[in-house]
């Protein structure tokens, strides 16, 4: 919130032309969004089913195409309980506290790059707001999502929650330093801390000079570390230990049914959507892609496809990879994860150092 | 002015922590890789690096190195007599706790690496020549100084130490915090001698800001040296902590803090400095006040101490008020002499205490000495001299720091607090010959078996016993070397500056 | 424009609230909270000079106090794990067992 | 009143409620949240100030990560509610409660004062201060080495930190 008020266009420019772009972009890029991410439990559970070779949903509607309708309208108006001993207060912020910060990173996502608007002749940027430490905000903000599950775990008063809650709070804790460590390579190289001057430097090569192939081989082993890191952060499978329903149930999220649930599995395919277009502009060029010089509305369409692809990924990774167990996990991430992370950055930065 | 990297004599300057930190590392190194019975190694390669720093405090200390790193580390002859301090008792205590550490199966790497990282700080501490330095300085060592505190981590008392000492030594740092930030805000800047010329040149933004921020430094800088209206942690802190941690904190920390109470009270903010005269009398006051307090609270309550280590921690807070004369009489080198010969008898009455409390610290009561006397009659005279030595007797290194503190009081005209002092002095004898008593002339209960001397014992004691006697019979030397013996009154004014050269 | 009297005023307030809540709260935990009240009030405080005098040295600083504050708080909290391993209270009255 | 003045005014308003929340709260866990909020609060006030990487860092460092461990720890223990002793400490009330008023009173002292003194408050928070170049430039250059100590720092903290919340091997 505080990033918004205070970016530099609201200080510079006239108010309320202004104020309708925005009001234009919110709109249509959080209605795309939330259609995007109801979409895309039916799209996991198809993939999914694919994989184990069943059909999935295909009863609402055409090929199951209005299933994520179905289950709105039955988290809307299931009962929504409180357990009795529950700390009623933090129960009810719990999933208040885990989906605002979610949503609220794609404030910074950078989709594509200005584009005119025919007949307006306004410049619109394709992206909310625009603040020069975008990552640092969008860590920010991602590190704000723990306090939802932490308090789920602790406000739900059931065992199996806390242990869910702790569980997740020590390993998106562990995992955030990897992962910050694993893209300071990529910071080094473009040299800024703004998204989207990151996906500006990727421009070069016909839009694919994408820091994923730069200075082999330490980008393509960021990338790798990122990617584990990001799956570990958004607590999927096979790190998804706080909600292992083996021997927690369901995690942090036991107690919680109707749309307080609903509120926690949508945070989830939100998070995970921020945290693919990190990777798809951190390592993947962002927007950048072959014409889109030539053609600015390819931007959000490579954008897109990148996204999806490691949407895809991430239930593929589900469909075929058991999970961890919690001291593998704890031991990939310290030993493993992070002196890797460091070793490469120092590699980034002699490379750096010697061939730019 | 542009930004120029550093030269290379500017790493020299920062030589000592170079090596003590290297010598941290490859400890933690060693242990790591060591085979599980070899614990002693740790030790012997802790001594080796500190005498490396050593080495490296005598090299620069006939150089004259202009203040270094963007005016953050000042090299002057203050830093690296406290320094040496430092190495000193980073030494000792290494020496001290080889035994318990061995006995109590207690981990030495990384009491070593605590200890040397320690140094580090205390050492940063000495050459701070910003304020900002001066902070990471002391928070360095503060949070080795928690840990090792706590270091006996099943032991109930030791982590009661550890929670005391953290939450009132983070509470003085955040009055120390907010008085830099707020003399920051007077001067618009961190920088001691930047500070020093807005002072002179009398560019201070808003008077009372400047005030206010001493005053939260002294505070916070009290706290740290344990004086008397902010000593109420240090006898349950001194009592608890591990022996070997006691013996370090009472002298380590505690040298550390007065070498910063030197810089910035007596240089910085020394009522030489134009303009600074009502500043300077506002904290000559306070300090003076706080002095008396501590000579006569830590004397009047160390008499009433049944056990040792709080006797010694109360005796430590009057000896925090003898050493705030010297700052009083804005004198550095007697607070640094006086620190030295502190630091020396202390580390030797806590080798003993550490010797005779065994394992788990169990026997620190007096009664545990009664009737010692004939039974380890060695332990028992060396116990004596450092006894008599922090009583203050002639011919031992007490005697003449206090004459060199005192006397330098009384030149600069605090006639009153020297005699509060002195009768003190006299007073705290009461308390220090008791031990003495007890272990000679007590019929002793339980039966007794001498404690196991070994050879890290045997040096520590050796290297006060020296030092103690050396300091109190042959003083000139070190006294030279601050150039105390020829500096009249009258040539005081360069002695108490900064050292030249600007910041770059 | 804001005035830098009242960010002082502020950042004094957050301090004193800070001291305060040291001395009155029982709790370990909130006693560590209140630390770091104190140590956000001093970092108002150095911000508010530094970006009021354009220089850039006290915003350093503040960084630095962040690291720091950090590093407190990681061993202020093991301190209190080590206590809560052998006495199951973290009321800081109950750490008696020496006389004060 | 301008733009700025109403919003300092709100997040004051924020950061004071937050503050306050850790003195009454009795649940560990309300104080920690309540803290938090101040947290947000002060990183608001930061970027009003111009200085954004420190109020980004604010967020990520203290609500992202020392509060996490707080909170963290908090669970891990599991504590509920604060025991009362309702005899026990009240002079520490008694100390605390007059000395916070005397502190209150002589901050309102100075910044009725440092209002009268014009060298202070013609002066307005504006320009390039707080950007990443230029904290970053500060750190490697003028800031070298409090930099380098403050690593120093961090690994004794490890150290420690693992040290005392280590299992006893029995």
């Amino acid at each position: 919130m505080p990033l918004l008020l205070f970016s530099q266009p609201f200080m510079d420019s006239p108010l309320i032309p202004l104020i309708i772009e925005w009001s234009l972009k919110i709109f249509f890029i959080f209605g795309g969004l939330m259609t995007a991410l109801a979409y895309l439990t039916w799209f996991e559970r198809r993939v999914l089913a694919y994989i184990q070779m069943r059909l999935g949903p295909n009863r609402v509607g055409p090929a199951g195409l209005l299933q994520p309708l179905a289950d709105g309208i039955k988290f809307i108006f299931k009962e929504d309980i409180v357990p009795l001993d529950a700390d009623k207060f933090l129960y009810t912020l719990a999933p208040i506290m885990s989906l605002v910060p979610a949503l609220t990173c794609y404030v910074l996502l950078p989709f594509g790059d200005k584009f005119v608007m025919p007949g307006l002749n306004r410049e619109i940027p394709l992206h909310i707001t625009h603040v020069n430490v975008g990552v640092l905000a969008i860590f920010a903000l991602t590190g704000m999502g723990v306090y939802g599950i932490v308090l789920a775990g602790y406000a739900s008063n059931n065992k199996y929650s806390l242990m869910g809650g702790l569980r997740s709070s020590a390993q998106m804790v562990s995992y955030e330093l990897a992962m910050v460590m694993s893209i300071i390579g990529v910071l080094l190289q473009a040299g800024s801390l703004d998204l989207v001057e990151i996906c500006k430097h990727q421009a070069g090569w016909f839009g694919m000079q994408w820091h994923l192939f730069t200075y082999p081989p330490t980008g393509i082993i960021g990338f790798f570390i990122f990617l584990i890191a990001m799956v570990a952060e958004t607590n999927r499978v096979p790190f998804d230990l706080p909600e292992a329903e083996t021997e927690l149930v369901a995690g942090f999220h036991t107690e919680y049914s109707s749309m307080k649930f609903a509120m926690f599995f949508i945070a989830e395919y939100a998070n995970m959507v921020t945290a693919s277009a990190m990777a798809t502009i951190l390592f993947l060029g962002g927007w950048m892609g072959p014409f889109v010089d030539q053609f600015p509305l390819l931007g959000p369409v490579y954008f897109t496809a990148k996204v999806g692809f490691f949407l895809f990924l991430y239930v593929w990774l589900r469909g075929t990879l058991p999970r961890y167990r919690y001291d593998q996990l704890m031991n990939l991430g310290w030993k493993f994860l992070l002196p890797l992370s460091l070793v490469n950055l120092v590699l980034t930065a002699t490379i750096a150092l010697f061939f730019m | 002015m542009p930004y120029q990297a550093p030269l290379p004599r500017e790493y020299y300057a920062l030589m000592p922590e170079i090596a003590v930190s290297i010598t941290g590392i490859v400890i933690m190194m060693y242990d790591a890789f060591a085979p599980k019975g070899s614990r002693r190694g740790a030790g012997y390669i802790a001594l080796a690096g500190l005498v490396a720093a050593g080495v490296s405090v005598a090299y620069l200390w006939n150089e004259s190195i202009p203040p270094a790193f963007s005016g953050m580390l000042l090299t002057d002859k203050l830093r690296l007599f406290f320094d040496a301090i430092f190495i000193l008792v980073a030494g000792v205590s290494v020496l001290m706790a080889m035994q318990p550490l061995d006995d109590e199966r207690l981990p030495a790497g990384e009491y070593f690496t605590l200890l040397m990282f320690a140094t580090v700080g205390m050492l940063l501490m000495g050459g701070a020549g910003d304020l900002a330095m001066l902070f990471l300085g002391l928070e360095t060592l503060s949070i080795t100084t928690y840990v090792m505190a706590g270091y006996r981590r099943g032991d109930l008392r030791c982590n009661e130490s550890a929670l005391k000492y953290f939450i009132l030594g983070s509470f003085s740092t955040g009055f120390l915090l907010y008085g830099i930030a707020l003399t920051y805000g007077a001067t618009k800047s961190t920088n001691f001698l930047k500070i020093q010329q807005a002072i002179a040149s009398g560019q201070i933004t808003y008077e009372p800001l400047l005030t206010i921020g001493v005053a939260m430094i002294l505070i916070g800088l009290c706290f740290k040296v344990a004086t008397a209206p902010f000593h109420v942690w240090t006898p349950d802190v001194y009592e608890g902590a591990p022996t070997m941690v006691t013996g370090f904190m009472a002298a380590g920390p505690k040298a550390a803090a007065f070498a910063i109470f030197a810089r910035v009270f007596v240089q910085v903010f020394s009522p030489d400095v134009p303009n600074a005269a009502n500043l300077a009398a506002t904290w000559t006051d306070a300090v003076a006040l706080i002095a008396v307090l501590s000579m006569i609270v830590g004397n009047v309550i160390a008499i009433q101490q049944t056990n040792i280590k709080r006797m010694l921690a109360y005796s430590s807070i009057a000896h925090a008020g003898y050493a705030l004369v010297g700052v009083l009489a804005r004198d550095w080198q007697s607070v640094a002499f006086y620190m030295l010969t502190y630091a020396v008898m202390n580390l030797g009455a806590f080798t003993i205490v550490t010797i005779l409390a065994r394992q788990g610290d169990e026997k620190t009561e007096l009664d545990d000495y009664a009737g010692i006397g004939f039974h380890s009659m060695g332990l028992s005279v060396v116990l004596m001299i450092f006894m008599l030595s922090l009583g203050g007797i002639p011919l031992t290194a007490g005697f003449m720091g206090k004459l060199v503190i005192f006397k330098q009081g009384w030149q600069a005209g605090f006639h009153e607090v020297v005699i509060i002092g002195v009768l003190n002095s006299a007073v705290s004898l009461y308390y220090y010959l008791r031990p003495l008593v007890v272990m000679f002339f007590k019929e002793r209960e339980t039966p007794y078996v001498p404690p196991k001397v070994t050879a890290p014992f045997y040096a520590a004691l050796a290297i006060s016993v020296i030092a103690v006697f050396y300091l109190g019979m042959f003083p000139n030397r070190t006294l030279n070397a601050l150039e105390m013996n020829n500096a009249s009154k009258d040539a005081k004014a360069p002695a108490a500056a900064l050292p030249a050269g600007g910041v770059r | 424009m804001v005035p830098l009297s009242w960010y002082l005023a502020l950042s004094a307030v957050l301090f004193t609230m800070g001291a305060v809540g040291i001395l009155i709260k029982r709790n370990v935990i909130a006693v560590l909270l209140c630390l770091e009240m104190m140590l956000n009030a001093a970092n108002l405080a150095l911000v508010a000079f530094s970006s009021f005098f354009q220089q850039t040295d006290g915003q350093l600083l503040v960084f630095l106090v962040m690291v720091v504050a950090a590093a407190e708080a990681g061993v202020g909290l093991a301190i209190v794990i080590s206590v809560f391993r052998n006495r199951e209270t973290l009321d800081v009255d109950e750490s008696h067992l020496m006389k004060l | 009143m301008t733009i700025q003045q109403i919003v300092f005014i709100v997040f004051a308003l924020i950061i004071t409620a937050g503050g306050v929340g850790v003195l009454v709260q009795r649940n560990p866990l309300y104080s920690a949240f309540s803290l938090i909020l101040s947290f947000i609060g002060l990183a608001a006030m930061y970027i009003l100030m111009g200085a954004q990487f420190l109020g980004v860092i604010q967020i990520v460092v203290y609500a992202g990560a020392i509060m996490v461990l707080f909170v963290f720890v908090i669970m891990l223990l599991n504590v509920r509610d604060d025991e009362l002793h309702p005899d026990r400490h009240k002079y520490l009330l008694y100390i605390g409660v007059p000395l916070g008023l005397g502190l209150i009173a002589e901050v309102f002292y100075v910044v009725t004062r440092v209002q009268i003194a014009p060298a202070i408050t013609d002066m307005h928070a504006t320009g390039t201060v707080g950007t990443v170049e230029r904290i970053g430039v500060g750190l490697l250059t003028e800031y070298l080495l409090p930099f380098e100590a403050t690593s120093v720092l961090i690994l004794m903290a490890v150290i420690g930190a693992m040290h005392l919340a280590k299992r006893e091997k029995e």
